[in-house]
């Protein structure tokens, strides 16, 4: 038969064939970094399409006046240096001499002035701009930007504002400095012409961006540091490959066909630490998991009963084992070790069962059911939920976990619309940002869950304060104010895993817990390092 | 010969993880839903035989336990599927008229996206609670039974015991029930059982991509999605409800090829 | 011929139709809101709003449906709201990977289930036909994802011969395209491998009872000419209606598959845009599918004739 | 006996002639894992001369069709010789090599089967399955082969047989296709031809001129056929010598004419004694009931619909201004070949197919007007029985279930009911266990029992009765028209009785109708048809079928019918479709009734008692 003979020949073809095909190297692998996405990004456009891994790779590509520090400060990036005027209206910035966009012309102040204007244009959508133009809640107005020569260019505000630097440095909101070429004749966006150590030279859709070494980039001395600091680049390029599930981005890692894979849940960790040729990065961010209570909810409005709730909840062992061992306990929006963290800020409701079933009981809880909303797609919210349901049905809750996909607990976050949810928190790098993330008018924001008018202003506050003492005092008046409410619960911040293979050398995390591929290398085992 | 031996095997195999499912729901050697967090991780063991999860359940309870929603699943979204599938599919074949050809042109339209897909779609609408699985599965495989159905109605319409029906001054609807439907019972049970199979794949499936039945309900397919984080550790966790899986759904295959062999040894889906 | 390609191509189009509404009102009565999504952590609700109204989510359903007909009348399926770009473009990048994928993988699997169904219908209820048996009802029996995590872990991460992530298209490097379809490919022959066995088996056990196949044996033919002459082309009719369902079907979209590998394909594509509330990516993915199986389907149709003169295209 | 290969034997006329093929002591069984579960042929032995034919008679599971089979080792899965040989001219064709088996096939020993539409290749074209043999079996070129086919199909006339050979077999009607088979055997000039029932599928006409070529082609080759049958008419017209089987087992074997006039065996006599005939005793020729049932102008058609909206329905109709009349206590038989209507004519009468015109008065009620509930009440009056019982039975009801179903509609109390259930269980000759199973555990003739059970339960005034012993034995049919005629003995009711067989006519009707394509030819009573036939189509009708005749020593005899020819009415010719001319009935003699149509050249006024429709 035929098909027979046809079905034998193309089998004896494979069998000599895979050998031939497994014995094969990839040519330019030395000098290519191979990183995992989880998923695509969403433009080139930052600030106006895109998501945590848009800025990710945008982040090489195009740069700020100013960036965070790994002390999560605001530190220089293509600004100098700064001058911030006697009344705190006006910011001064001096450009780094010398700098290039990556189309080799020279960056100047009227490249920033220019930059500026068109990100605040509302035509081009920028979706921070009410960050600035006074539209949104931050306070801060830009009244207007002048060159005051070729290096130098000046920000007015309409009053002054403690957070205008730390916005300006928000890696969510990069506020890059573009050449005028990004666009075209009619002001539609092309490509970011950016001054980065990379730029975009290829963009597969949903399979991959690869970047290229920009030959001319003059990096800052010292050292990496954040997303300011020493960006020396070191590969000549680097391939973001969209891997979406986590356990794949684990074996192509394994198997060698990618070089890092960022952001691992915690359960592959053991599996890591049991080869050479992988090595885990581990970095404790600012990423923060919490409970939230919805206290409009008819049950839940009793402030005993989430207080109870509060109680019956171990969170350092809910932080253990939803991280593999990995995190701490924290129920405080400030970062433990961070600049205004305090004896006060480690205050929280202790672990007590029996308090907790008296509090229920005093609430005359009669075995209502309590939904618990979680979603799958990010399993540190999943694994905690899990593990807090069963806490809370040890004192005689009947939780059921309500597992819905993301897109719909979103939505319930943003109306407001359930009874408990486990959700995550990303990185705010200002106490004042990360508790807004919480407390604010209920009226304007249907996503908050606390909303006492006093607390309110003080963190309104806050943000305008410039005397760490005073801010220190605020946020210690409004953690005990939160935590006495106890509608949002606090259980940890994030370690995030980082998995490398183990000739890649010098990667590091960070707080902010956005990878960064500048300064990485990779050991040679013939002809040295690059 | 071979045939009656893999009938013999596919039946054993049923009745074998239906009596797991009825012991699982009334004993477990532990709480399958209790979590140890002195314990977790740990490999199979004289007290563990399966050895434990990630939050240190044990994991043979939960096995055990689960054979109960995922077999529920199977039967039930099936149980939806033949039911409505067979009343519509036999009033479709009886009366062939335009009601026929609209419900073949919708079910041509439904049959038209990947069932994975289309119970994906619904679960997302739903909202993946313990039914939504159900409903989504029932309604995804809801054209096969019809066409199913609906072509053996048009064969059976065919035979002359219906004229003989007619002929002894029965009614059309009685003649359905007494005659066309009781004669469909062959062919819906063999494709009831290879649906079966289907759905927990569909399932596990579901769960792979995060859309399965929410705990502390767990199923076969849910502990197999949830373990893939595992395998270079413990690899127990999938090995387990893995092998469960592998072993239901070789019964239901067999037992649906023994009905087939049984029914209609011309009828292939 | 002509005259059947348009009359089914007629048929269809109330089909896709009745698929377009469905379509359409079930992803708008899903709970979640892309604004909501897009905008994320941004916290700008005026944004928010703004995207809503441009998008056009605030009209009432009939109208955004009666939108989207008229978009679609004039060809244009609409943009992603995750990217901007257009749909039709989105979906041409990703079904040529599924395609790929799909049509070697149905290609192998026919090479090897069809041969092995007549093997064992000829040696039926023999050890062979056991053997083939027990083995098709065996890889029916395993889960498609986790098929492809035991491939990817010896294939990948234990031997490390192939790669498991990515595709690479055949102008860039015919080698590294093939390297990396072979795990998916195997993957899914293993999957779909048991059903196509058994079809044939059974087609062609019903076809050898037939007297001509006595008839040609009468002749003095040999054993395989009987097979090859007169069983096959008979028993492959029906094999091939289940073939083209399949291949509709995974055309449609292997996403399992290409959640495992990495594989930027169709079926992700549309799960990812669900995911996302991506609707006109949605809308678009589901019609280009429920295309592609009529389309498909009508090609085995026009093929059917070839293996049974009986059929003719009416 | 049993030993070399140039063994002769004396034959009648004295000469000596080489046997050709010898089986001898053959065994077959069926066996299931290697344990035999029955033996299906035993002991059985035959010989055939050099260009003989040679018959082998046997009802269906006598082994006959196993016995054929096994000549060519084309036994089917299962089924095992255990025992004897077969040799063909000495040549054990058990001991021989597949390779040799395969040289012996087709080359030596040809085969033709009974069921001409499923023995050609529907995949493959006539000139494919043709040539086939020929390649293997000779060392003919491509044109050789080509040139080869296209002769032999022109001898079995298959019209424009060069195109022929690159259609496919599903263009062709079932006598073309029996032809084109013969022919594709003959081709390779055979020594042996076996040939299993070869026309049994075929209508009466057609099955004489095929065995007639099929006669021809092997004296022309010098071919010996084995032919297998299980109609005496057809083995006496071309066999020499026959075999009679029965349960795997000889019987008896002689030459034709010894078996059939002096049977020595009991089984042998009984079932000649069980062909239908007409019955020897003075029958009634007119039945004395009022008219019943009065059919007038019937009309039944198919529409097609095109799914262009544009394009008109095409009509095709069925049965085409139908009118006859069925009296109380009479048997009247509609006979037509296969596609003359008569099925539907059946079905339409009890309104279980839509009539398009015409009127159907029962008792004096328009059936077709009816409203659907009176109709449900008259239906206990009206009954049928169907060919098929396999069919007409719902395999999952049992029995008695299916006997007693027609008494829902009647008021009768539960016990009464069951009482009625039994006593016609008991009517229809089945043991009474039988009520409690299944179909499927009944044989063919038990099963047609129960049908016969289920339509008599409500005592109906008429019972259409289609084509009810044409799937039966000749024992069992001789059984069930038996019992038909008792029941209405007991009863009165009236049989429309639908068949294509002529002696089963023959043997239980009253009045006949002869139906051809739709319309009526020719209606009479029973013995006017058969001995003044008067349309042509009647006339081959009847001498298509063998005249079986009782001798005095209790044996039989086989003859053609011998049908005098006669000229139409005065006026008019009879009706032949081709003029295109509706016909009318013409009474030539009382309720003998012929389809005529004018006759132009013949003078207007010779026309006489020219009447629509029937009586």
């Amino acid at each position: 038969m035929k098909s027979v003979a046809a079905l034998g020949v193309l089998l004896v073809a494979l069998i000599v064939l895979l050998p031939a095909l497994s014995g094969c190297q990839r040519e330019s692998r030395g000098k290519t970094l191979r990183v995992s996405l989880a998923s695509d990004i969403r433009s080139t456009q930052f600030g106006v399409n895109r998501d945590e891994n848009t800025d990710t790779v945008l982040h090489h590509v195009v740069e700020g006046l100013v960036a965070y520090r790994e002390d999560l400060t605001v530190g220089p990036l293509l600004a100098e240096s700064w001058e911030v005027s006697e009344d705190g209206r006006s910011y001064t910035f001096t450009l780094r001499p010398g700098l290039r966009f990556h189309n080799g012309q020279v960056v100047t102040a009227s490249d920033v002035k220019w930059s500026w204007e068109y990100l605040l244009n509302p035509r081009n959508r920028w979706l921070c701009r009410n960050w600035y133009d006074g539209t949104g809640e931050t306070g801060i107005r830009i009244l207007k930007i002048e060159t005051l020569d070729e290096q130098t260019v000046r920000f007015e505000l309409t009053e002054p504002n403690y957070l205008f630097l730390a916005r300006m440095a928000h890696m969510v909101c990069l506020c890059g400095i573009i050449h005028r070429d990004s666009l075209d004749a009619h002001g539609n966006w092309i490509m970011p012409i950016g001054t980065g150590p990379y730029r975009i030279v290829r963009w597969n859709r949903r399979k991959s961006i690869e970047l290229e070494r920009f030959a001319d980039y003059q990096p800052l001395p010292g050292a990496r540091d954040g997303y300011a600091g020493r960006r020396e680049a070191f590969f000549d390029r680097i391939e973001f490959l969209v891997i979406p599930d986590a356990s794949v981005a684990e074996f192509a890692l394994l198997s060698g066909s990618i070089d890092i894979a960022p952001k691992m849940p915690a359960e592959v960790l053991p599996a890591l630490a049991r080869r050479k040729d992988v090595v885990p990065v581990l970095q404790p961010t600012l990423n923060w998991n919490v409970l939230l209570l919805q206290n409009e909810d008819p049950m839940l409005s009793d402030a005993r009963m989430r207080r109870a709730i509060a109680h019956a909840i171990n969170r350092e062992q809910v932080a253990q084992n939803a991280t593999q061992g990995l995190a701490h306990a924290n129920g405080s929006a400030v970062f433990p070790g961070s600049r205004y963290d305090s004896e006060f800020q480690r205050r929280v409701p202790e672990y007590d069962p029996s308090k907790a079933r008296q509090l229920i009981r005093e609430a005359g809880y009669a075995g209502q059911p309590i939904r618990l909303q979680v979603n799958r797609q990010f399993q540190l919210d999943y694994s905690s939920a899990i593990i807090v349901a069963e806490m809370l049905r040890q004192i005689g809750l009947h939780v059921e976990l309500e597992v819905l996909d993301w897109a719909t607990q979103l939505k319930n976050y943003n109306t407001g619309n359930y009874q408990m949810m486990s959700i995550g928190f990303s990185a705010r790098p200002d106490p004042t940002l990360m508790f807004d993330i919480f407390i604010g008018d209920r009226k304007k924001r249907s996503n908050v869950v606390f909303s006492d008018p006093a607390v309110v202003v003080k963190l309104r506050r806050s943000g305008l304060v410039t005397d760490p003492v005073e801010r220190q005092r605020l946020f210690d008046e409004i953690h005990a104010a939160a935590d006495a409410d106890s509608s949002l619960i606090g259980l940890f911040n994030h370690t995030i895993l980082d998995a490398v293979r183990a000739d890649i050398i010098n990667y590091s995390s960070w707080p902010l817990a956005r990878p960064r591929f500048w300064g990485v290398s990779r050991q040679m085992t013939e002809g040295g390092e690059q | 010969m071979f045939n009656r031996f893999n009938q013999r095997v596919g039946i054993s195999l049923t009745v074998f993880i239906v009596l797991l499912a009825v012991i699982g729901s009334l004993y477990t050697p532990y709480d399958p839903v209790a979590q140890n967090l002195a314990e977790i991780l740990q490999p199979p063991s004289a007290s563990h035989w399966f050895g434990t999860d990630q939050y240190g359940r044990d994991v043979f309870s939960r096995a055990l336990s689960s054979a109960g929603d995922s077999l529920m699943i199977s039967v039930l979204s099936v149980a939806i599927a033949t039911g409505l599938g067979s009343v519509t599919g036999a009033v479709c074949g009886f009366f062939g008229n335009w009601v026929d050809r609209l419900v073949m042109m919708l079910m041509d339209a439904y049959m038209a996206f990947p069932s994975l897909l289309l119970a994906l779609a619904i679960t997302t609408m739903i909202g993946p609670r313990r039914y939504g699985v159900v409903i989504a599965l029932g309604l995804t495989y809801l054209p096969t039974v019809v066409r199913v159905v609906r072509s053996v109605v048009l064969s059976l319409r065919e035979k002359e015991f219906v004229e003989a029906s007619y002929a002894l001054g029965n009614t059309s609807a009685y003649t359905i029930f007494r005659h066309i439907l009781p004669n469909c019972i062959g062919p819906v049970l063999m494709i009831a059982s290879s649906l079966m199979a289907t759905a927990l794949l569909t399932e596990s499936a579901l769960s792979f991509l995060g859309l399965g039945i929410p705990p502390p309900a767990a199923t076969w397919g849910g502990m197999l999605a949830e373990s893939k984080l595992f395998v270079g550790t413990a690899i127990w966790l999938a090995v387990f409800p893995g092998l469960a899986i592998i072993i239901t759904l070789l019964g239901f295959n067999l037992l649906g090829d023994a009905l087939r062999d049984r029914f209609d040894p011309r009828m292939n889906l | 011929m002509i005259a059947f390609v348009l009359r089914r191509l007629t048929l269809a189009v109330p089909s896709l139709l009745v698929a377009a509404v469905t379509i359409f009102v079930l992803m708008r009565v899903v709970p979640g809101d892309p604004a909501l999504l897009f905008i994320g952590d941004l916290e700008n609700q005026q944004a928010i709003t703004e995207m809503r109204e441009r998008l056009g989510l605030g009209k009432p359903l009939a109208q955004q449906f009666l939108v989207w007909l008229e978009q679609m009348a004039r060809g244009d399926l609409g943009s992603s709201i995750a990217t901007g770009e257009p749909v039709s473009r989105l979906l041409l990048d990703a079904f040529p990977i599924t395609a790929q994928v799909v049509l070697i993988a149905t290609a192998v699997t026919s090479l090897l289930a069809i041969p092995g169904g007549i093997l064992a219908a000829w040696r039926q209820n023999t050890k062979t036909d056991a053997a083939i048996l027990t083995g098709a009802s065996l890889s029916q029996s395993i889960p498609g994802f986790w098929m492809a995590l035991a491939l990817i872990l010896v294939f990948g991460v234990e031997l490390g011969w192939l790669p498991t992530v990515g595709h690479v298209s055949f102008a860039d490097s015919p080698h590294g395209w093939l390297r990396h379809l072979l795990l998916p490919v195997a993957a899914l022959v293993l999957t779909q491998i048991s059903t196509l066995t058994r079809m044939t088996r059974s087609s062609t056990i019903e076809v050898l009872r037939l007297d001509y196949i006595t008839h040609a044996r009468a002749k003095g033919l040999t054993e395989a000419a009987v097979l090859y002459r007169h069983a096959l082309r008979n028993a492959f009719a029906p094999v091939l209606t289940v073939l083209g369902l399949m291949l509709g079907h995974l055309l449609g979209g292997v996403v399992v598959i290409e959640t495992m590998f990495a594989l930027p394909g169709l079926g992700r594509l549309l799960v990812d845009a669900i995911f996302q509330r991506d609707y006109p990516v949605i809308q678009g993915c589901m019609l280009f599918i429920a295309v592609i199986y009529t389309v498909v389907n009508l090609l085995v149709d026009l093929l059917y004739p070839l293996f049974d003169p009986r059929v003719r295209l009416e | 006996m049993k030993t070399e290969a140039e063994q002769t034997i004396a034959t009648g006329n004295g000469a000596s002639v080489a046997l050709l093929l010898e089986i001898s002591d053959l065994n077959i069984g069926f066996f299931r894992r290697d344990k035999e579960v029955q033996r299906v042929v035993e002991d059985f032995s035959l010989s055939l001369e050099a260009s003989e034919i040679f018959a082998v008679v046997g009802e269906s599971g006598s082994g006959k069709t196993m016995v054929a089979r096994s000549i060519l080792n084309l036994l089917p899965t299962g089924a095992r010789i255990c025992g004897g040989a077969i040799r063909l001219h000495g040549e054990n064709l058990l001991t021989a090599s597949p390779q040799r088996m395969r040289e012996i096939r087709g080359g030596q020993i040809g085969m033709v089967f009974q069921e001409p539409m499923v023995t050609l290749n529907p995949s493959l074209t006539i000139g494919e399955q043709m040539a086939e043999g020929l390649r293997l079996h000779t060392e003919m070129s491509d044109q050789e082969i080509k040139e080869q086919c296209v002769e032999m199909l022109r001898r079995v006339r298959v019209p424009n047989a060069e195109q022929c050979l690159s259609r496919y077999p599903h263009e062709f009607s079932g006598g073309m296709r029996q032809r084109i088979l013969i022919a594709s055997v003959m081709l390779l000039k055979p020594k042996l031809l076996v040939a299993d029932e070869p026309t049994t599928a075929l209508d009466v006409c057609l099955q004489a001129e095929i065995l007639d070529l099929m006669v021809e082609l092997s004296r022309e080759n010098q071919t010996s056929v084995l032919l297998i049958s299980h109609d005496l008419g057809i083995v006496e017209r071309y066999a020499r010598r026959v075999l009679v089987m029965q349960r795997g087992r000889v019987i008896e074997t002689g030459t034709i004419r010894q078996v059939l006039s002096s049977p020595q065996k009991l089984y042998t006599k009984t079932l000649f004694s069980f062909l239908p005939r007409r019955p020897s005793e003075n029958h009634q020729t007119v039945a004395v009931g009022e008219p019943l049932l009065v059919v007038r102008n019937l009309r039944v058609q198919y529409v097609k619909r095109f799914w262009q909206p544009w394009r008109k329905p095409s009509v095709h109709q069925v049965v085409r201004q139908v009118g006859l009349t069925v009296r109380t206590g009479e048997t009247v038989a509609v006979v037509g070949e296969s596609g003359s209507g008569k099925t539907t004519l059946g079905r339409a009468i009890l309104r279980l197919k839509e009539s398009a015109a015409g009127e159907i008065l029962f008792q004096g009620e328009n059936l077709l007007t009816l409203g659907s509930r009176r109709m449900r009440q008259l239906r206990r009056d009206l009954q049928i029985v169907f060919q098929d019982p396999a069919s007409s039975l719902d395999p999952r009801m049992r029995v008695g279930d299916i006997i007693g179903e027609g008494l829902r509609h009647l008021n009768l109390g539960e016990k009464e009911r069951r009482e009625r259930v039994v006593q016609t269980i008991e009517e229809v000759g089945l043991p009474p266990d039988d009520a409690r199973r299944f179909p499927h555990e009944l044989s063919g003739g038990q099963r047609q029992r129960v049908a016969i059970g289920r339509a008599i339960i409500t005592r109906p005034r008429l019972i259409v009765a289609d084509e009810p012993v044409s799937a039966l034995d000749v024992t069992v049919q001789a059984r069930i028209l038996t019992l038909l005629k008792d029941l209405q003995r007991n009863y009165g009711f009236s049989y429309l009785f639908i068949t294509h067989d002529l002696g089963v006519v023959e043997q239980i009707a009253d009045r006949v109708i002869v139906l051809y394509r739709g319309r009526i030819l020719e209606s009479g009573t029973r013995d006017s048809i058969f001995d003044q036939p008067q349309h042509p189509y009647t006339r081959r009708l009847l001498k298509a079928g063998a005249l079986i005749t009782g001798n005095d020593q209790g044996g039989f005899s086989v003859s053609a019918r011998v049908v005098a020819e006669t000229d139409a009415p005065p006026g008019t010719k009879f009706f032949d479709e081709a003029d295109g001319e509706e016909p009318v009935m013409v009474e030539i003699a009382p309720e003998h009734l012929v389809a005529c149509s004018s006759d132009a050249e013949r003078t207007e006024g010779m026309k006489r008692s020219v009447s629509g429709g029937v009586k």
